[in-house]
């Protein structure tokens, strides 16, 4: 019996070979370590994300959310959902609110699941990961864990939208989040509590059809980050990640700059500080390598 | 009749309760008072021809088509910074979703609006399996504007596409099949009878 | 301080602020007892920290002086100071209180030479100018303090400077052994005047109060503009010291928000108006003040400020609430980001000085009242039966200005009366 | 009364014993003071220093102290023996705190000391403590002018404390404009628990519950009411009004009373001076007084508009018309109350028809405290549209078009509809303005007043409402735009007619919520009046002072400058011309003694004879002693403060300076001036407070009365060949603790300059 369990929902990008699939498996790595089960919600569907607005109308995409949330409450029954992805989180957990106060989303939300043999009691809480961590397991017992303490590395900790807005982290504030900080110091590593932009927005959902206009504050984020001293940039959310590390070629051409700022989520940071090996912490997945992390864990 | 001529007919000069009606959180704005913390919070602010706070005050002054026609509605990259700071809690984010979503049923929303057209290959992508494929998302959206434009964009991706394989972040095999849900049948039967209540609901109204 | 004398004919007031100072002077000038209970060691709150009224621009020192005449005349007035009531059980006509004495560890015998404050050597943050400035641990908490009394910080006791506090005082006023003491007695009717504290800056977390040294909160400013605060008068900034001439004030920071306050603060707008003149009679045509606002409510007569301050050329409106502050890292300027929603033009601008017109907000959180009383989502006293003999003064009822307040609490003394006449009618 | 005996009580505490020869203090007590008795103490304000005195004054047979300590401002409490006149002397704020403790300062530091002992020995020897007068008994009956919801609160609240009310109301049902309202704005904001989520709804209109306030004053044994009833005369004072009460018929009746509420009201705003928003053009463009009309006409039904009865789909309000604005007619003022009542009144609208499209034009809305932004949701939870615009125009035609500035989307713009509801103002319903129309009679009155008649724009009944006997006009004097407010931001209440307060829109606009509050206030000011009369004590700002002007006949010349100038109106002339003092509406300021050229006003412990004995018998020492002597005459509430506080801080005065407090400075008497001069003082500062449109003066007129007095000065001067330097006036306030003592070290430097005086004797 471990000692958190939770009923996991992945989401798209971190299926096998797709964008941040080397997120799944340091997530998969840094639960082993802190003995958080994590149940997978059979069949799990896309959420839609928050770029599904134009093909998909509301119930549509509420509907996406709901069968989640009805799988889980079927197959993972009384257990809180977790996702990874702010985005997954972020969809899900606003479509149970949403369909929570009104009652005439609710019964058309069911009456859809229905032609899939599924009912919705939205009762499920639904977490990041980035809660568990702070408000379940806590910086002390993570701290407990550190085998290979990050020192010498500066980090800035880019925490993005979508996992600060409009929910976040409890205590925490949309402009100034601390906890990426504060888990940068629990791992040895140096923070940058002074950050400037930690929540500005990557354009993510706009990285495709205006990619000029989001690689433009893109720029503005890993130049902070530079001006900071940092070595590398960490943060939770997989679209934080792909844009600000995948980008940075195109970027220096058009702007003239030398980006080549690694950028890795947390569980790489907390799976190398754990002692784990390079694979594990999937550092083979950056595009720009995090070399400080692969001297540590060798 | 047109949707849109239709509701023409049945809202004449009033968009607000239009919009009430048919867009999602429409209700909302009439809560608006029109202080502009949300247009001043927004990262592509500038790119934006009305911001959120003056398309609300466009609305209650009945200017429809200058709003559903408007670009400004696809710039939001749904940043949540005018929700967490309105402070009259309306849920912008989500009302300018669904005025774009309004705009394109209705045929509004201005052609070839680049997030328009991928966020409708975004949701055909993920309707079809239950889950996106990125590869193929990949590729139709490099090719949305045509095959000679594909064939650039898709070069100048070329590098971040090479890196995504070495990273085994991207998988050729994605192109065929590629991941799916297991239940495909009632997934897609959900979705068409949410659809189905979804248009009931606006053609009730219009 | 010695037992109170008092019976269900006597009126209590809760709270020593300009509104339960009016109103218990105003019902003990017409003949009745009046037990007034102040948490400060001095009486007139709030208003004691102003520098000035709006609209006269003139001193809230000036009525005080008035009103502690009429406090130190009447001998229908029991004053206590750093007294909190702990409890309140009855019924309108038979209450009784129980009130929380706090030693002051200086006794009447004080004369306020001062001896005891030059003799200590520690200093603590000065609530009195909002922490801006230091004070001793002996201490007058201002000039005009009254009970002309000093006070001994509790963080003295055991310490050398009490002893030392002690030795200096040659009129034996100094009395380390005074403890916290529990007195009750009864009273008839209760005016509940707790008044108001200014909304927490630092929640306002786009501005950034907490994070940039030259954004600071409107009573700040207030202080800073006093020759007697923290700076000497002079409108400087806190992080070098630089001469503030460009300054901003941002209006409705914290208040008609559902992130804070939902209410409107009411005093917020004439406060800043108010302001804006201390900075063009500071500077001149130097000044460049620039007043962020959604609505400006300068009502009834006060319109005539407001026209006033709008034709000065050297203050300016936007229609904007400001969106977030960043810094200028060179120089530490404040940038205000946002839109003027007056034809839509964005802006982002620099200021040597950020005031946020911070809301008025309840002192008594709504949960905490020591007797049942009827109160709104905002924590503010409704007028309600139900209150039975409890009746609200001034800004415990609702955001107002000084006159409003003033007004509030002269009406709230009478309501008391009417109940202790009946008590004494029903007693004949 | 025993035979005047002076006592000196000496205190030794707070320094005074190491700094100064307490042997030398107490010898002149007695041998220049003329003390019969002198007693030291090692700290006078204690229990046992007082109660030393208290056994002094029983078995001494002591009738006039001199307390020998510190500020008259400190230990009030200990040292307030009231059988007996007290003086004192401040050793303590008035000379070693405001002196450095040096040495070669301990001389002049003495002697500042010495002069202040023997000053306030010889006003000791001429005070009596003061007795009431019992010029009138308790009348605990309060008269209400004005029968609307402010004048029936103000009764109502007086008659549940036990004091019987009279209301007079012009017209004939009570109720006044609240009557006329189909609704009224909540007085509450929403409850704890209502989420601001729009689906949960905040308070909206409510009923006006008049009827209810009506049937209580009607039923209340204490209140009498008068329908059609004006007040013919009122004359008299707190405690003994006499008020002849007319009815339409003729018939009058005379009533006694203790103190007056006006609560007259308001007018409303006579909308046929906006032609522009075609009122009067078009019977579908109304006032918002109009539009409640139209509700209760409907009475719950769908409201019709007036041209054509036909239902009102569309209706468009138009805020601050005719106000806020300089234009010729308009208010320049904010009514306060009209942005919430549009929203009420819009309300009235989606109640019948959730699709009537209602659009309030406004530039900045104004929905202060929690009810009033509560109610600013409660509007857009019922889709009320708000439009951020200035209306230019409104055409008159089948529909109305309302052409406005949309200055959000800025751009000029237009809107038809249906019905146009002008948010028109409140104009206060008060008499004449005394003093309006004495600057016309007397020069005196010019100056001060000026700015009061060039800002009486609007146009002000000039019928009046109180018909007062007074010398000084009929009616309250009036502050701005025909309001009759006080201009205390401290003391709302106080009037410029002692025992007559204002209450509701005739002293400024507001709502009902703020009109029962100040009815409320008002009510308890004229109890508590009702009692000081009784008493023989004043009211504000002397609250309590029992001491009272009276005259010698023989002496005076009828010059009436005592009746003109006196603040407050209190001073009347009888038949022959006499003043005539009315003790219960006098607020003992001492303006009429500053003003008397032949000296025969003055108060049992407060007179020309009281300053003139400091003034005289402070040592002046010869010219070659090169030890000039400036007299500081401070007005007690601000500018002595003041120097209290300057001495705290540290501050240091010249050894020169020898400061006598005044009541006002418009007490101040020429003739204090000229002796000063005469006896060799070779300066003299005056210091009082702010004058003009702000005036901080507590007596109001006091310092203005001053600084005119003052102006004359000069001549004096040059009649005994002096320079005018030598006289000085300034404004001083209670925050002027460095600048005070500064004005005083000035004049010394400008002594300096031009020599000593050469009246040394």
């Amino acid at each position: 019996m471990a000692k958190y369990e939770y009923s996991f929902y992945p989401g798209c990008s971190s299926q096998k070979g797709a964008s941040s699939s080397n997120y799944l498996t340091s997530v998969e790595t840094m639960c082993e370590e802190l003995d958080i089960q994590l149940n997978h919600i059979p069949d799990w569907n896309c959420c839609s994300a928050s770029i599904g607005y134009a093909g998909g109308g509301e119930l549509p995409r509420l509907t996406l959310s709901a069968r989640n949330i009805a799988l889980s409450e079927e197959h993972n029954p009384g257990q809180e959902i977790v996702a990874t992805c702010a985005a997954c989180w972020l969809a899900t957990r606003e479509a149970s609110e949403r369909l929570g106060e009104d009652d005439e989303l609710m019964a058309e939300a069911n009456t859809a699941l229905a032609e899939a043999g599924l009912k919705l009691k939205n009762e499920t809480p639904i977490k990041h990961m980035a809660e568990v961590l702070v408000e379940e397991v806590g910086y002390d017992e993570i701290a407990s864990k550190v085998k290979k303490p990050l020192e010498g590395i500066k980090i800035a900790g880019y925490v993005g939208c979508q996992t600060n807005r409009p929910f976040g982290i409890h205590g925490e504030s949309y402009e100034n989040p601390k906890y990426l900080d504060k888990l940068v110091d629990t791992l040895g590593a140096e923070s940058i509590p002074d950050y400037e932009k930690k929540v500005q927005c990557c354009g993510g959902a706009l990285a495709f059809s205006e990619p000029d206009k989001s690689q433009e504050m893109i720029k503005g984020i890993l130049e902070a980050a530079y001006d900071n001293g940092a070595d590398m940039v960490v943060t939770p959310c997989p679209v934080c990640q792909m844009n600000v590390e995948v980008y940075q070629d195109q970027i220096n051409a058009k702007y003239g700059t030398k980006f080549k700022m690694p950028v890795v989520y947390y569980s790489t940071l907390m799976s190398v500080a754990f002692g784990r090996s390079s694979k594990d912490a999937a550092l083979d997945g950056q595009i720009i390598r995090a070399k400080k992390l692969e001297e540590i864990a060798g | 009749m047109s949707t849109n001529t239709a509701m023409i007919e049945k809202y004449r000069n009033n968009f607000l309760k239009e919009v009430e009606a048919n867009v999602e959180e429409g209700d909302w704005v009439k809560m608006c008072m029109q202080c502009g913390v949300c247009s001043g919070s927004c990262p592509l602010g500038k790119h934006w021809e009305h911001p959120p706070q003056e398309i609300f005050m466009m609305i209650r002054a009945g200017k429809r088509d200058e709003v559903l026609s408007s670009d400004s509605m696809w710039m939001c990259t749904s940043c949540y910074n005018c929700i967490v700071r309105c402070p009259r809690e309306l849920p912008i984010t989500h009302i300018m979703h669904g005025l774009a979503h309004y705009a394109k049923r209705l045929g509004l929303a201005p052609k070839n609006q680049p997030t328009m057209k991928f966020a409708q290959l975004f949701w055909d992508n993920l309707s079809k399996k239950g889950r996106v494929n990125e590869l193929k998302l990949g590729i139709s959206l490099y090719f949305m504007n045509g095959f000679g434009e594909g064939i650039k964009t898709s070069l100048k991706m070329k590098d971040i596409g090479l890196g995504m394989l070495k990273a085994k972040r991207m998988s050729v095999a994605e192109a065929f099949g590629g991941h799916s849900v297991k239940d495909l049948s009632g997934f897609h039967k959900m979705l068409k009878k949410a659809q189905e209540l979804e248009d009931a609901r606006l053609t009730q109204h219009g | 301080m010695t037992e109170v004398v008092a019976t269900n004919e006597t009126i209590l007031v809760v709270g020593g602020g300009i509104s339960g100072m009016t109103a218990a002077l105003e019902a003990a000038e017409a003949g009745k007892k009046v037990v007034l209970v102040e948490k400060r060691p001095y009486l007139g709150g709030r208003v004691t920290q102003l520098y000035k009224y709006f609209p006269k621009l003139c001193f809230p020192t000036c009525g005080l002086e008035i009103n502690q005449r009429r406090a130190k005349m009447n001998p229908n007035l029991t004053i206590l100071t750093m007294a909190e009531v702990t409890d309140l059980s009855g019924e309108a006509g038979a209450y009784t209180a129980t009130v929380k004495l706090s030693p002051r560890y200086v006794n009447d015998n004080c004369t306020a030479c001062g001896d005891c404050a030059d003799a200590v050597e520690t200093e603590v943050d000065d609530e009195y100018n909002y922490g801006l400035t230091k004070r001793k641990v002996a201490y007058l908490p201002h000039v005009m303090a009254y009970p002309q009394q000093y006070v001994l910080d509790p963080a003295i006791i055991g310490s050398e400077d009490a002893e030392k506090a002690k030795a200096a005082c040659k009129y034996d006023a100094i009395d380390l052994d005074m403890q916290e003491r529990e007195i009750s007695f009864p009273c008839g009717a209760v005016i509940w005047a707790t008044g108001w504290q200014p909304y927490d800056a630092a929640k306002i977390q786009p501005y950034g109060y907490d994070r940039y040294a030259n954004v600071i909160s409107s009573v700040e400013f207030e202080r800073m503009a006093d020759p007697k605060g923290p700076t000497g008068g002079k409108l400087v900034r806190p992080s070098d010291g630089k001469e503030a001439k460009n300054i901003a004030f941002i209006q409705c920071a914290g208040s008609r928000d559902r992130n804070h306050l939902l209410h409107c603060s009411r005093i917020c707008c004439m406060a800043s108006l108010k302001q804006s003149t201390y900075v063009t009679e500071a500077w001149g045509d130097d000044a460049d003040v620039s007043i962020y606002y959604i609505d400006i409510r300068a009502i009834d007569r006060f319109e005539d400020f407001y026209h006033n301050v709008k034709s000065n050329p050297n203050v300016r409106f936007i229609k904007s609430k400001v969106a977030s502050i960043t810094e200028n890292k060179e120089n530490g300027n404040p940038v205000l980001n946002g839109v003027d929603t007056e034809g839509y033009n964005r802006y982002a601008n620099e200021h040597d000085l950020v005031v946020l017109a911070v809301g008025m907000q309840p002192s008594v959180d709504k949960d905490s009242f020591p007797v049942d009383i009827v109160v709104n989502r905002e924590g503010f006293i409704e007028q309600a039966d139900g209150n039975g003999g409890v009746f609200a003064a001034g800004s415990a009822s609702d955001a107002l200005d000084v006159n409003r307040a003033v007004q509030h609490a002269t009406g709230a003394a009478l309501r008391a009366i009417q109940v202790v006449n009946r008590v004494a009618g029903a007693e004949g | 009364m025993a035979d005047l005996k002076i006592g000196a009580y000496i205190c030794k505490g707070c320094g005074l014993e190491d700094r100064l020869d307490m042997k030398q203090i107490e010898m002149t007590a007695t041998r220049d003071g003329k003390a019969a008795v002198a007693h030291q103490h090692e700290m006078l304000c204690s229990k046992e220093g007082v109660e030393m005195i208290r056994k002094s004054i029983d078995e001494e047979e002591v009738t006039n102290l001199v307390i020998i300590a510190c500020s008259r401002r400190a230990k009030v409490e200990a040292f307030n023996f009231t059988d007996v006149a007290v003086a004192r002397a401040n050793l303590r704020e008035g000379v070693i705190w405001l002196r450095p403790d040096t040495d070669e300062n301990r001389e002049t530091t003495q002697e500042m000391a010495d002069d202040y002992v023997r000053m306030a020995c010889a006003e000791a020897k001429a005070m009596h403590a003061p007795h009431p007068s019992g010029e009138q008994d308790l009348n605990k009956h309060i008269l209400v002018v004005g029968g609307g919801v402010s004048g029936m609160t103000a009764a109502l609240e007086a008659a549940k404390a036990g004091y019987p009310a009279t209301i007079v109301e012009k017209s004939g049902a009570l109720g006044g404009h609240v009557a006329e309202l189909y609704k009224r704005t909540p007085q509450k904001a929403a409850p704890v628990g209502v989420s601001n989520r729009h689906k949960q709804k905040c308070p909206g209109p409510e009923e006006t519950g008049i009827e209810e306030l009506i049937r209580q004053v009607e039923e209340h044994p204490d209140i009498t009411v008068h329908l059609n009833s004006t007040i013919a005369k009122t004359s008299g004072a707190p405690g003994r009004f006499s008020a002849d009460i007319a009815t339409e018929s003729g018939s009058t009746t005379t009533e006694n009373f203790g103190a007056i509420v006006q609560a007259s009201g308001f007018k409303p705003y006579d909308a046929n001076q906006l032609p522009e928003f075609g009122y009067g053009k078009s019977p579908d463009v109304v006032t918002n007084l109009e539009l409640e009309a139209l509700a209760k006409a409907a009475n719950g039904g769908p409201i019709k508009r007036p041209s054509d009865g036909k239902e009102v789909r569309s209706v468009a309000f138009i805020q601050c018309a005719g106000q806020r604005s300089e234009k010729e007619g308009h208010l320049p003022y904010c009514s306060g109350f009209c942005c919430t009542a549009s929203i009420k009144q819009a309300l009235y609208f989606k109640e019948q028809n959730p699709d009537c499209d209602t659009t309030v034009l406004y530039t900045d809305l104004r929905t202060p405290g929690a009810a009033g932004e509560d109610f600013y949701r409660r509007g857009q939870q019922e889709e009320v549209t708000f439009t951020k615009g200035a209306v230019s125009e409104v055409v008159a035609g089948g529909e109305l078009t309302v052409k406005f500035k949309d200055i959000i989307l800025g751009e000029d713009t237009e809107m038809v509809a249906d019905l146009v509801v002008l948010a028109t103002g409140q104009v206060p319903n008060s008499g004449p303005d005394p003093y309006a129309t004495l600057s016309a009679e007397d020069d005196e009155e010019e100056g001060g007043e000026e700015a009061n008649e060039e800002t009486n724009t609007v146009t002000v009944s000039v019928e009046s409402i109180l018909n007062l006997d007074y010398r000084q006009g009929t009616d309250l004097p009036q502050l701005k735009y025909g309001f009759t407010d006080s201009h205390f931001i401290c003391f709302p209440y106080e009037t410029r007619r002692t025992g007559i307060y204002a209450a509701g829109p005739v002293r400024r606009p507001m709502d009902i919520k703020q009109a029962v509050d100040d009815a409320t206030g008002a009510a308890m000011k004229a109890i508590q009046e009702v009692h000081n009369a009784a008493a023989g004590r004043a009211a504000h700002p002397r609250s309590g002072d029992l001491s009272y002007p009276s005259f010698r006949k023989e002496g005076c010349t009828q010059c009436k400058r005592c009746t003109v100038e006196c603040p407050f109106g209190a001073i009347d002339e009888d038949e022959e011309g006499y003043p005539k003092y009315n003790e219960s509406r006098c607020r003992r300021c001492g303006t009429c003694m500053g003003a008397c050229p032949v000296r025969v006003i003055s108060f049992e412990n407060y007179s020309v004879e009281t300053v003139n004995q400091q003034i005289k018998n402070c040592d002046i020492p010869d010219e070659f002693d090169e030890k000039p002597r400036i007299l500081a005459l401070a007005c007690e509430n601000d500018a002595y403060p003041a120097l209290d506080q300057a001495a705290m801080s540290g501050e240091e005065l010249t050894p020169w300076a020898r400061v006598i407090p005044v009541r006002c400075l418009g007490s101040v008497n020429l003739s204090w001036i000229t002796d000063a001069m005469n006896s060799g003082y070779d300066g003299v500062v005056l210091m009082g407070c702010q004058k003009g449109d702000d005036y901080q003066c507590h007596f109001v007129r006091g310092s203005a009365m001053a600084a005119e007095r003052m102006s004359k000065v000069g001549d004096t001067l040059s009649s005994l060949n002096l320079e005018p330097e030598r006289v000085v006036i300034h404004e001083v306030a209670i925050t002027d603790i460095q600048r005070a003592p500064q004005l005083i070290n000035d004049m010394a430097k400008v002594v300096d300059e031009i020599g000593m005086s050469p009246f040394k004797f």
